[in-house]
């Protein structure tokens, strides 16, 4: 059975599932008891597990995070919420010099299986402290897998299976999303890491995006298929693995690529699947793999000026078209 | 009123009132902008903390500097800045402070020594006391008072920057605003021990002070700002005081962490601006009707530079890529190696 | 020697003066390597700190956890590690208890309850803090000791956690190790008012120890780990005690920052070894001549765990993508996606 | 007049010669005025300035960073020194919420003149958490520069450079390369950013490498050479802002790319210049260009393990010999 439910409820049904069958799982962060976080994401759970598994927290980004490193080691799975992707900063040295290091350093007796859900996403004018999607930064870091779901379906699917794995985990869900529906099944199930979706066959170009740049690619597609060019979208899911052959394989096919993410393009998400793209289906591409990430400039406030720094469908429409037809397109 | 009190006046006094009513003018007129859907995002009332902002400010100079919050209309007016260039920033316009480019979270009047608001809860602790080693290592006098909220004292920022601040004897004022609140969740559930003793432990001499009281804010302010002057800084002062919105002004429904009662009596009982106004008025300084008229007239400035705000022009297009980096017209040109 | 000390019988005493012993030669052997350029890296030894270590853990159990410092030889050996696994994680071999992956600065008897050395000064702060929140949530009996310096008492983690703990009433100890120096600097000169008062400000328990007196630590630990287990905790110690050598061993001149004559004082009149090893004789509990075989024994065994460890081989090269996610063979096949 | 002196000698000069400009410079970090840091690098200098310039601080980096904001608003220009560039995790707030993000946030208004320098490079045993290379990360938030200095002559001329800059500049020195000496002139002289330099010219292979990589390309290029293959070497000096025209017009000449970063090599700066080249030279490239970071794993303590993560002149040769063979090779 399937149901369309919001991004925020299939959330809150991943982590309720995951908290009933395992004992050792409990989530921290602000807020996120009574008031079940600022998005309401998590209403209802402290209800049915209580203060003792829900935590309110001081707001001690730092602090809470080594804690849950802390626990994961000593036989508890937290999780981590993190009201804004922009406090990662915050957490850094506990995620990426702690967490992330911890099993390679102790040569494999040290387990840290935490999650750390957190937000990205900009356009809801909350200015340059409160926009950012950091999962490039993020993804640099070895030890940490990078999961970036881009619907209900992928949310509930990924943190599943992100509360299963051994490792921390970083999942970003779009804040633009979490009233987005999908359908979701009643019965339980998992997305495995490193699987990425074909979300629409194609054979004219291929348009890799991640989280909510989904949205935008397929709605690019269709304008496109309008027109009679065919795109395929592919969504990595994971960014950390990467299904890079499902990626590859279809680029074969179509011998052009777009990639599409919302962070910062410069040294963002774009460049590595850009640069994979471009080395290993090499003498497949009919023209340069065309980088769209959001434009390397800190989020403004002002509506006027934030639409400009994302990508939108209309612009992945047109580097597609222009693509198609053989012109060269330099990133901006 | 005590006779300490009574050394200020008229004028002092006047500015104060004015300034509190101010805050609450410009505030009341940004919940209007929120709820008619005018601007953009969302934002953090400062309305029931005005005697904090007024009394502080009021004790500094053009020169001196503060640190400001993500609620930060109130320390931003009170520090000296206009309503037009406040409206204009809210609702992103290019004549804003900020040129449009920070909104309610970042807003400043840069000019008149505001080192910007913050978005990051604490974030600007390590500005303002950076600030204060400014002023010693170049010889100069201004003073930094660094706002913050009883929850961003959770953050270990705080401990690192008064631990410098006490050894090097910084002209800074650790200066808490203690609504009772961060967002949803009481203050005594995630603050142990006692605010006071934990700048005590640093041998930061510590005050508490009625945060409604603009006098007694004023008047303390004015001595450790003073005191700081002579180098004898750091201090830091805990302002019992309250937010009569809710955390953000999307926070209607507020039942479920505080009661209505609670919110009435201090409305009711503490109100700051109606307080001061009272006092004012019973010994003779003003009129009731002269207080009203002032509030009108300061209701009528706001209502116009909201006028002009809302037909104020969007930063054209071309904007987006300035401001990244000082002395580079254009970002993207330069990121892409252009000399 | 007070009536409460007495109660401790022959073989506690016995068992704490050989793991003090066995400290201080494991790191003679370290410096020794080191010296003779045989080790890999630098390292920061832990001679003259001992009785801080060995007091604690021995008022430990095995499910007790630890977590330690860029100083953690003495914490893993406290907790109960081998000298073979040691040597060879120092020096990069595959039998030391990290495969050689993590050296001096991460060497962890990961068995024995020790969640490993840290790099990061105050880095383990949240995970000792972390680790008494997962006893308390899953209802287990083990007490947390995060052993830090004076130096990490500088990172604001401290104290958002110290806030956690108290608030949550967690079983954890901090375990201030206060060497009178972080790296090259004095105390004094980089941590302003009083330790003790910090912890205090949270409403925390806190004590002050003499760190060279192995049963005043002993004692006062197993008191407070009592007591952590019934859900008293959490509580601070601050420990005085000295390093003989430099901040590592490469660190040969200190007179820039420490006189000849302080590190001879200490050596000479507060050595923790000596003055224990002394106290057992005026007690008739051992002569001097089985002491002098007991120190015998250990340092021919650290002796033969150095020759075991040069001989012993290095991981293998395929090692190197091994262990970075649990439950992943080789983690660039993986990256690469394979499945 | 030029003298060999070390790169540590070049960025003790550089500093010295500014402070003694500039009375508004001053620089703050731990164990940097007596101590002079760990590596020494700036001995010498208290003595000149005093503990009012050259100021010890306690172990508190995001406080410190933090400060060094506040001051550089304020009409101070502070130089913070990080002892390892593995603890800039815990200046992230400070450095990228802050710092770079204040000019842009206030519409110009408020300046952040700072520099912070730190350092990068494995090899030294010093295991996961002091061995970190991790200039993609910052790079890739807006409104930083990143310097790479490549010796002892860049390591002077970049960082006066980056001290007069008005805005917060992050330079990374490899702290293996603190005592190599490289020839520098007694005079005063500043290198822009944002100006690549071809260390040596080449027409089969270019080789772009970043601070000590730019030795190991050059040693490549010295075996290649014998072997009748020229590689081209070029240091772009800045990463942010990169000089791509640089970049391009000689891989338009050669035809063939290998990028060398110290750096772990996913979502690291290898993928940016291999994206930009990728794409930019597309018509031009013969093979896939090549990318060379450090091993995707924490860095190991073991020499046995650790040599094994770090690129190598052998490495960079080999790779060159093949991709002028004409053979794919597909990154590691
Ligand atoms: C580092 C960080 N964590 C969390 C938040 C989200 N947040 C915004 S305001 C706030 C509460 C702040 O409480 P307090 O400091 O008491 O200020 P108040 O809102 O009461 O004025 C929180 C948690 C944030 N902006 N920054
Ligand atoms: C976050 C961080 N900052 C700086 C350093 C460099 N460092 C290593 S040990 C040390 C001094 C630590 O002093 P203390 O905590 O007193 O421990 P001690 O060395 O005296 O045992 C410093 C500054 C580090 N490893 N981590
Ligand atoms: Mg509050
Ligand atoms: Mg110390």
């Amino acid at each position: 059975m399937t149901r369309e439910i919001t991004l925020s409820k299939a959330v809150n049904e991943a982590i309720a599932e995951e908290m009933r069958r395992d004992p050792t799982i409990f989530l921290l962060g602000e807020d996120v008891a009574e008031a079940g976080t600022p998005f309401k994401v998590l209403s209802g759970l402290v209800e049915e597990f209580g203060t003792e598994r829900i935590i309110d927290t001081p707001i001690s980004e730092p602090g809470f995070m080594g804690m849950a490193v802390g626990a994961a080691m000593t036989g508890s799975r937290p999780i981590v919420d993190l009201m804004f992707g922009d406090f990662l900063y915050l957490v850094m040295d506990q995620l990426c010099n702690q967490a992330a290091k911890t099993h390679y350093m102790s040569g494999g007796k040290l387990k840290v299986p935490l999650v750390l859900r957190t937000n990205m996403g900009a356009t809801r004018r909350s200015a340059a402290q409160h926009s950012q999607s950091l999962q490039a930064i993020v993804a640099h870091i070895p030890g940490l897998k990078v999961a970036m779901p881009s619907s209900a379906y992928e949310a509930k699917g990924l943190l599943k299976t992100a509360i299963r794995d051994d490792n921390p985990v970083v999942i970003f869900e779009d804040k633009l999303m979490y009233q987005d529906k999908a359908p979701v099944p009643e019965e339980e199930y998992l997305i495995p890491f490193g699987q990425a979706n074909i979300k629409r066959e194609g054979r004219d170009v291929t348009l890799v995006a991640t989280s909510s740049m989904v949205q935008v690619a397929e709605e690019a597609a269709e304008t496109l298929a309008r027109e009679g060019i065919s795109a395929e979208v592919i969504d990595p899911r994971t960014i950390v693995p990467l299904d890079e052959q499902t990626i590859i394989d279809s680029v074969r096919k179509t011998s052009r690529a777009i990639v599409i993410d919302e962070g910062h393009q410069s040294y963002g998400v774009t460049a590595e699947i850009a640069a994979r793209i471009s080395e290993k289906a090499f003498y497949h591409l009919d023209a340069p793999v065309i980088r769209m990430g959001a434009m390397d400039v800190p989020v403004p406030f002002s509506p006027a000026l934030e639409d400009l720094t994302v990508p939108t469908s209309e612009g992945v429409a047109e580097n597609a078209r222009r693509i198609c037809r053989g012109e060269l397109v330099h990133a901006a | 009123m005590s006779a300490a009190r009574k050394k200020h006046n008229t004028e002092d006094y006047l500015r104060m009132y004015k300034q509190m009513v101010r805050i609450r003018a410009f505030e009341d007129k940004a919940n209007q902008l929120y709820l008619s859907a005018k601007m953009p995002g969302l934002t953090h009332m400062y309305s029931g903390q005005e005697a904090v902002a007024v009394g502080i400010c009021e004790a500094l100079t053009d020169e001196d500097r503060i640190t400001s919050t993500h609620r930060g209309h109130g320390h931003c007016v009170a520090k000296g800045a206009n309503f037009r260039e406040m409206f204009c920033e809210l609702l992103g316009k290019e004549e804003g402070y900020c040129r449009g480019k920070g909104g309610s979270m970042h807003i400043a009047d840069q000019a008149n020594g505001n080192l910007g608001a913050n978005a990051i809860v604490g974030g600007s602790m390590g500005i303002a006391t950076g600030a204060a080693l400014s002023a010693k290592r170049l010889g100069k006098d201004f003073v930094t008072v660094c706002f913050f909220g009883d929850g961003a004292t959770a953050q270990g920022l705080w401990y690192e920057v008064m631990n410098m601040a006490a050894l090097w004897k910084l002209p800074v004022i650790y200066a808490c605003e203690n609504n009772g609140y961060s967002e949803y969740t009481k203050t005594d559930e995630i603050a142990a021990g006692s605010l006071v003793k934990r700048a005590e432990a640093f041998g930061i001499e510590a005050f508490q002070v009625d945060g409604q009281d603009v006098l007694a804010v004023n008047e303390l302010t004015s001595r450790l700002a003073g005191r700081c002057r002579k180098g004898e800084g750091p201090f830091f002062i805990e302002l019992d005081t309250y937010r009569y919105h809710g955390h953000h002004v999307g926070d209607i429904n507020r039942d479920y962490y505080r009661t209505k009662e609670e919110e009435a009596e201090w409305k009711d009982i503490r109100d700051p601006i109606t307080n001061f106004g009272k006092s004012l008025i019973d010994q003779k300084m003003f009129t009731a009707e002269e207080l009203v008229a002032i509030d009108n007239d300061i209701a009528a400035d706001a209502e116009a530079a909201v006028d002009y705000a809302l037909k104020a022009p969007y930063p054209d297009g071309s904007e987006v890529d300035m401001h990244v980096f000082a002395g580079v017209d254009h970002a993207l040109d330069y990121l892409r190696g252009a000399r």
